[in-house]
């Protein structure tokens, strides 16, 4: 029972931060909270969000994934080289793009389970080689010129609500619906925990690798064309240290880089901690290189103080 | 655009609060000596004048700089200055920023929704980079014996591949017949990275004597490989010669010396007070209403910078 | 007083979240003495000895050594108060050699440089004293667990310990390595060494120990004199109610005509030409020494590991499953022998882990059906009564025997034909144990499963196999019905491929 | 006896890469072998050689330093403000910055011993903050004008051989007789492979990880250091990225970065083969684009091979 509690109070300690922050940028800025903001803020952190879906779960598993910032570059040019280029559908150029971006997740997966090379290493690889491709197929320029109809992903408006941001919802319900309603959420949790005994319980661990790495892929994919359409240009470099931005919402969010524990709540807490200090520090007018330092300590200050409490809990 | 009235409301009871007007400036990266410089200037001079400013980097990236801009126009700006990651990646964006009726300035590039741009071309300062290359060349160098020229540049980024473009055409223009030869292209966009490239150019050709590149990085690079292999100050023959854009410091100094590699440097109003003071002087242009509906390109000169002229240009830096 | 005693253990408390895993325990250690520390599965010995060298932080309580007093020890302070431990968990490093895991913490060196070839004949020294034969350059990964363990004793006796406190060493020994554990350590009690020794044999409890502690749900119940106890009484103190016998009965539900499991001639994973069988409604008792090889046969026939050559057949066909997911689908179970690795899934609910291998079955679009994951985990709760306040409760705060109660009710919920138990009873004290033998004994009598039981345990093979088959350096050696089992014939052929190697290993 | 021999194989292997590259290499441009160009790329390494000692200890440790490259630009920039802005003697200034380093290091240390963070989040935070503030140091110009003695770490020559070569040289000698003589690097083995049992045997693992950050710390601020003197010039993004390749010549060294396992020797093949590599493409003139794909595949296929190498004994 105690337990429960105290777990429940750590999973919500993050959410305090949340609000603490917002209310410390209120003072500073009252126009931070303008639900107006509230949604740029939103839309700002939308391809963050998506993103760190396939991240969580390759978190989760106790992997890591690095390429994440340069399938958002690589889906970039793709899929603008696609449409534009090409004078390829719309959706189909969206639809070739996201499963070329599973296909590099499962690259990934396929180093990670098959070869079985540490995901650090093999996501590394992936990041510098598709790095490179991706700056050869647009040859260093981006690329522009789409339609309309295009814009509405990153751009568009349901009501008063950025396309953005309801993408964003959704995939975290997807997110949140994968992993704690189908037998995949379970896997993640029993691999990343311990993977020995999840072999020997009959869970095909190779294949849920690649499964969690297409994931992954495919998310970033779709942050990738969120992107695009966001900034209406392609460019090679658009995802460039991406992943590590992702990877700080995730671990933000109290999501254990070992492995095995984490929830898809905290990674939305994470996501908009990570917006509410890119937006509100732009409204304070604080300088940029502060922001590095400010961004730096607040990463040690809450992932330090949830394992400050973690190994309280274990003596 | 969502953010009309919220914006421009908000940015009269700021004006009304007493303030100057309200800048928020975003440049592609702070992280970079040469606009460090510049922007430092920038910003002594809008403090003297009492503007309100923000100035932020986005390390390169357009959506950030997009968001930045967002974030802009929700604090109420009076003027936004862009320098864009990617020109057309931010002009939605700016068409927000006009539509909420905040002016729009947008560094370097021809952009479509501003109210005035200050341009660059950076395929013509390329070429002008090339044009001084090409003028050291003719001077030292003949058919018989052509310059083995190397060019450093950085081809990950819009610009910079644009100048490095820009160079190869300056060469080709403004060389006599059959005086170079490029023999390598390598990347430097930092000091250290170019120096080792140049370094494994000239273990490939000892006699590459002529360095070409797109910025600081390059020419601090450079110049350091080919004082090692020279060794030091004094003992760089005639005939080799870094020649680069940017105006930093480090960049004067070594040309001012004499005795490095350093040959000349492609600049632009002159010193980095001289730019920022250029910069001020648009915005203020824009601030006052004036109409640029005629021509909205203000185009920024370029000269190159040669040991003549080099103490002035340091008396402003 | 304080000089009678050189350790003791005044009021030790340990809370965990949800769990109290001591409460208000005293102990005292005299000097020259073996203390025997005996409990259930859970009653919280491991954590108790834990806090004497830091590992465990009690909550409340105090431990004095040698008269000094301390809230909580560090393993450096243990040791400069020469308390050496031997933990229930392995604690060695695979990648240095047995001499530098012999001197681990505390090399021999010369200023800041090691000086490996004094610790290399010092570690020879060590393993003759205790008859082993272990190359001291040998790195240890490439030692079998037995070697491992002997290391670890080899290591505590080395320190030149004052106390010596023992966490289960025999559990993975072979009885002639036992045999050559025990003279050593009768040997430190006569030196003056004080022993604290942990066991779930109450053979050896009897052999070795002075006076007995026993713990019960992480209470101090009583402390004996081993002279003047006996068996039953001790039991009864562990378990808090008397048992009866140790082996519970079984009527005969051999069905000879169904052969559930036929292997011929598997050949791979160190193991070759094996050929049995396996009836419904049998137990097949594995017999032999540590390293025989009879986890790698269980291995290859779940699929875990890859077989070279050999046929397998469930039920008459015809099978070859290259992964544990193809074996459990073809109805083969496995309880493995290392708990804490390959069983438990410490970070998850126990709910969870009884599901795991049946998820999928129980999902439409891989959605999980929740009512039905709670109810099979509930059922075997009960089944097997597993002591706990909630099925949400994480693995990792259950003890030994209650996580193996969870593995059993996993295999038992996917319903597997075949079950092959590995150590099925390993570090698990007689009340869990006999609960585990009557769930055998349901499963082959009133559910028909057949059983492939390994065990080092020559008594539980005994008692409750209905056949054993006996392995040796990866061979089959012999076979014996029920009615020629005898004790000294299974290690004839236990050794039969032995002694010859065992020369050939030390060169 | 036999895995002995597979073990050395093995060991050997990263080697045979280099030769084949070397030989590779040599018959694209033979100038490539010529000793001017040898004790050039040498020297072209000789900054990740001297970082990659720290680095390879923390791996040994299964952690990971993602703070190296900004310690470089740190190191760089407070150097440089010592010696030019405040006309600090050049040794005094060197000690310094080399302590500022190691402290930065035992900031690390601290963070993961201490607080418990996982050290990819911990050096990541560390990474971040300590780049806005050599940003701020610098005001993002960079500092140059040292005496001409400063030169001699980067510059200068004993004989014909560089003096970086030699620092580098010493600093494997000094990581190769730590790692195998000392016991200290024993404890970085046992941290590595088992660190519960390297607790109970009573080998203070805290301490282990403050002193491993701390030299990682130290070695990236002397890399940094010898980069100030070779560039003549210290910015505040010298370093920038400088860790992934530092962590590559580490991890294509065959150092295990789940820890426990690895050997300088293997390490000074990886750096050798990132120095062929980036010298040898130039050399050959080939395409920045495609170097990063060359790059990126090269690391995918020697880690690769090592771990399917690994699999295929484990069977
Ligand atoms: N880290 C932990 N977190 C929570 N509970 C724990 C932890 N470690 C042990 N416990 C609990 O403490 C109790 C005592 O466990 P302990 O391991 O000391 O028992 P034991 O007597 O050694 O059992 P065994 O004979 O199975 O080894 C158990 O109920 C166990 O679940
Ligand atoms: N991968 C392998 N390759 C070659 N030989 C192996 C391999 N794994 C194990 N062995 C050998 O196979 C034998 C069996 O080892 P193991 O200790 O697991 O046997 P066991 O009978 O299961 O013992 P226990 O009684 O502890 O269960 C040992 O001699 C070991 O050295
Ligand atoms: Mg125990
Ligand atoms: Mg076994």
């Amino acid at each position: 029972m105690k337990s429960k509690v105290v777990y429940q109070l750590k999973d919500k300690a993050i959410w305090l931060v949340l609000i603490f922050l917002v209310i410390v940028f209120t003072i500073a800025n009252p126009r931070f909270v303008n639900p107006n903001n509230i949604l740029t803020l939103l839309r700002q952190v939308s391809m963050y969000g998506i993103a760190s879906i396939g991240m969580t779960f390759v978190i989760l598993l106790g992997d890591i994934d690095l390429s994440t910032g340069t399938i958002i570059s690589f889906v970039n040019i793709i899929c603008a080289y696609f449409m534009v280029h090409m004078g390829m559908n719309m959706w189909l150029a969206i639809i070739l793009t996201l499963l070329a971006s599973t296909v590099i997740g499962l690259l990934n997966g396929f180093m990670v389970s098959t070869v079985g090379m540490p995901a650090i290493i093999a996501t590394f690889a992936v990041q510098t080689a598709f790095q490179g491709l991706a700056l050869i197929i647009s040859g260093g320029l981006p690329i522009n010129g789409f339609t309309e109809k295009f814009k509405v992903f990153g751009q568009g408006y349901v009501g008063i609500i950025p396309v953005p941001v309801i993408i964003m919802a959704l995939c975290f319900a997807l997110g949140s619906f994968i992993l704690n309603k189908t037998y995949f959420g379970r896997y993640f949790y029993a691999v990343g925990g311990n993977i020995e005994a999840a072999k020997l319980s009959g869970i095909r661990v190779g294949r849920i690798k690649y499964l969690v790495f297409a994931i992954s892929g495919f998310f970033a994919g779709l942050a990738g064309i969120v992107m695009l359409s966001r900034v209406n240009s392609g460019m090679a470099t658009a995802g460039l240290g991406y992943e590590f931005d992702v990877i700080t919402c995730v671990v933000l969010g109290g999501v254990s880089v070992t492995g095995g524990y984490g929830k898809m709540s905290g990674v939305v807490a994470g996501t908009f901690i990570i917006g509410a200090l890119q937006n509100g520090m732009v409204l304070m007018n604080i300088n940029s290189y502060v922001q590095d330092i400010v961004m730096g300590v607040v990463l040690a200050l809450a992932v330090g103080f949830d394992c400050i409490q973690k190994k309280r809990k274990a003596n | 655009g969502k953010s009309d009235d919220g914006g421009s409301a908000d940015g009269d009871s700021d004006k009304d609060s007493g303030g100057k007007e309200k800048i928020g400036i975003t440049i592609q990266s702070l992280k970079n000596d040469y606009w460090a410089g510049v922007m430092g200037k920038l910003e002594e001079l809008l403090k003297e004048e009492g503007y309100e400013y923000t100035l932020v980097d986005c390390s390169d990236n357009a959506p950030t700089q997009v968001s930045q801009i967002e974030n802009f126009i929700t604090s109420g700006c009076d003027l936004i200055m862009v320098h864009p990651s990617d020109a057309e990646a931010v002009e939605g964006i700016c068409g927000e920023a006009l539509d909420a009726g905040i002016k729009v300035m947008c560094w370097d590039d021809p952009m479509e929704n501003t109210t005035a741009n200050w341009i660059l071309d950076n395929t013509a300062l390329g070429r002008d980079i090339g044009e001084a290359t090409a003028e050291f060349i003719n001077a030292n160098y003949t058919k018989d014996a052509p310059a083995k020229v190397c060019t450093i540049g950085y081809p990950s980024t819009k610009v910079l591949l644009e100048r490095e473009t820009g160079i190869k055409e300056g060469l080709e223009e403004f060389c006599d017949d059959g005086v170079f030869e490029i023999v390598a292209s390598v990347e430097g966009i930092e000091a250290d990275k170019a120096l080792a490239n140049v370094e494994t150019v000239l273990q490939a050709h000892p006699d590459c004597t002529i360095f070409a590149g797109v910025g600081a990085g390059a020419m601090i690079g450079a110049n350091e490989a080919l004082l090692q292999k020279f060794g030091g100050a004094g003992k760089i023959p005639e005939n080799v010669g870094v020649i680069t854009t940017d105006v930093t410091m480090q960049q004067l100094e070594s040309l001012k010396a004499g005795d490095e590699a350093v040959r000349a440097i492609v600049g632009f109003e002159g010193s980095s007070l001289d730019t920022a003071k250029a910069c001020l002087e648009m915005y203020k242009r824009i601030l006052s209403g004036e109409d640029f509906s005629g021509d909205k390109n203000v185009v920024r000169p370029t000269r190159a910078i040669t040991v003549d002229d080099v103490d002035d240009i340091i008396a402003g830096m | 007083m304080s000089e009678e005693y050189v350790l003791q253990l005044e009021h030790i408390r340990k809370e965990y979240p949800g769990v109290v895993a001591l409460k208000d325990v005293t102990l005292e250690l005299r000097k020259g003495e073996i203390l025997a520390l005996i409990g259930e599965n859970g009653a919280g010995k491991s954590t108790l000895i834990k806090c004497c060298s830091g590992a465990v932080i009690p909550t409340s309580g105090k431990i004095i050594v040698n008269g000094k007093e301390y809230d909580s020890m560090t393993p450096q302070l243990a040791a400069e108060n020469g308390i050496a431990i031997i933990y229930q968990e392995f604690n060695n490093v695979k990648e240095l050699s047995a001499a530098e895991n012999l001197f681990l913490g505390r090399p021999i060196k010369k200023g800041i440089v090691v000086d490996k070839k004094a610790m290399e004949r010092e570690a020879a020294k060590a393993f003759e004293q205790l008859r082993i034969k272990i190359n001291p350059k040998t790195l240890m990964k490439d030692l079998t667990v037995g070697y491992q363990q002997m290391v670890e004793i080899a290591k505590a006796i080395q320190q030149d310990a004052k106390i010596l406190i023992m966490d289960e060493p025999s559990a993975p020994l072979t009885s002639a390595e036992v045999e050559s554990m025990f003279r050593v350590v009768e040997r430190l009690r006569k030196e003056g060494i004080s022993i604290i020794y942990i066991s779930h044999r109450l053979e050896e409890i009897y052999r070795l120990s002075d006076r007995i502690l026993v713990l019960r749900d992480g209470e101090y119940v009583k402390t004996l004199q081993t002279s003047e106890s006996h068996v039953q009484e001790l039991i009864k103190l562990m378990v808090g109610r008397e048992l009866t016998e140790t082996y519970p009965p079984r009527g005969d539900c051999i069905d000879k005509s169904q052969v559930v499991l036929e292997v011929k001639d598997l050949t791979g994973n160190g193991d070759e030409n094996i050929s049995l069988k396996v009836h419904k409604g049998e137990i097949l008792g594995l017999g032999g020494l540590v390293g025989a090889g009879r986890t790698e046969l269980a291995e290859m026939i779940f699929g875990a590991a890859k077989r070279q050559s050999g046929q397998m057949f469930i039920n008459g066909k015809e099978v070859n499953p290259k992964t544990p997911r193809e074996a459990i689908d073809t109805g083969i179970a496995l309880v493995p022998e290392d708990r804490k690795r390959h069983g438990a899934m410490l970070g998850i609910s126990i709910k969870d882990n009884i599901n795991m291998p049946i998820y999928e079955k129980n999902s439409t679009l891989s959605v999980i059906n929740s009512k039905k994951e709670v109810a099979t985990a509930e059922k075997y709760r009960e089944n097997m009564a597993i002591k706990t306040p909630s099925l949400h409760q994480l693995m990792k705060n259950l003890s030994g025997g209650n996580q193996q109660k969870v593995i059993l009710g996993r295999w038992l919920a996917a319903n597997s034909e075949l079950i092959i138990f590995d150590e099925p009873t390993r570090g698990i004290d007689v009340g869990a144990k006999y609960e585990i033998y009557k769930i055998m004994n349901d499963l082959v009598e009133k559910e028909g499963k057949a059983i492939l039981m390994i065990s080092s345990e020559m008594e539980e093979l005994m008692g409750m196999s209905d056949r054993i088959v006996v392995l040796s350096e990866g061979k089959m050696t012999g076979e014996l019905a029920k009615e020629e089992f005898n004790q000294e014939v299974i290690m004839e052929f236990a050794s039969e491929a032995r002694t010859s190697i065992e020369e050939e290993k030390t060169v």
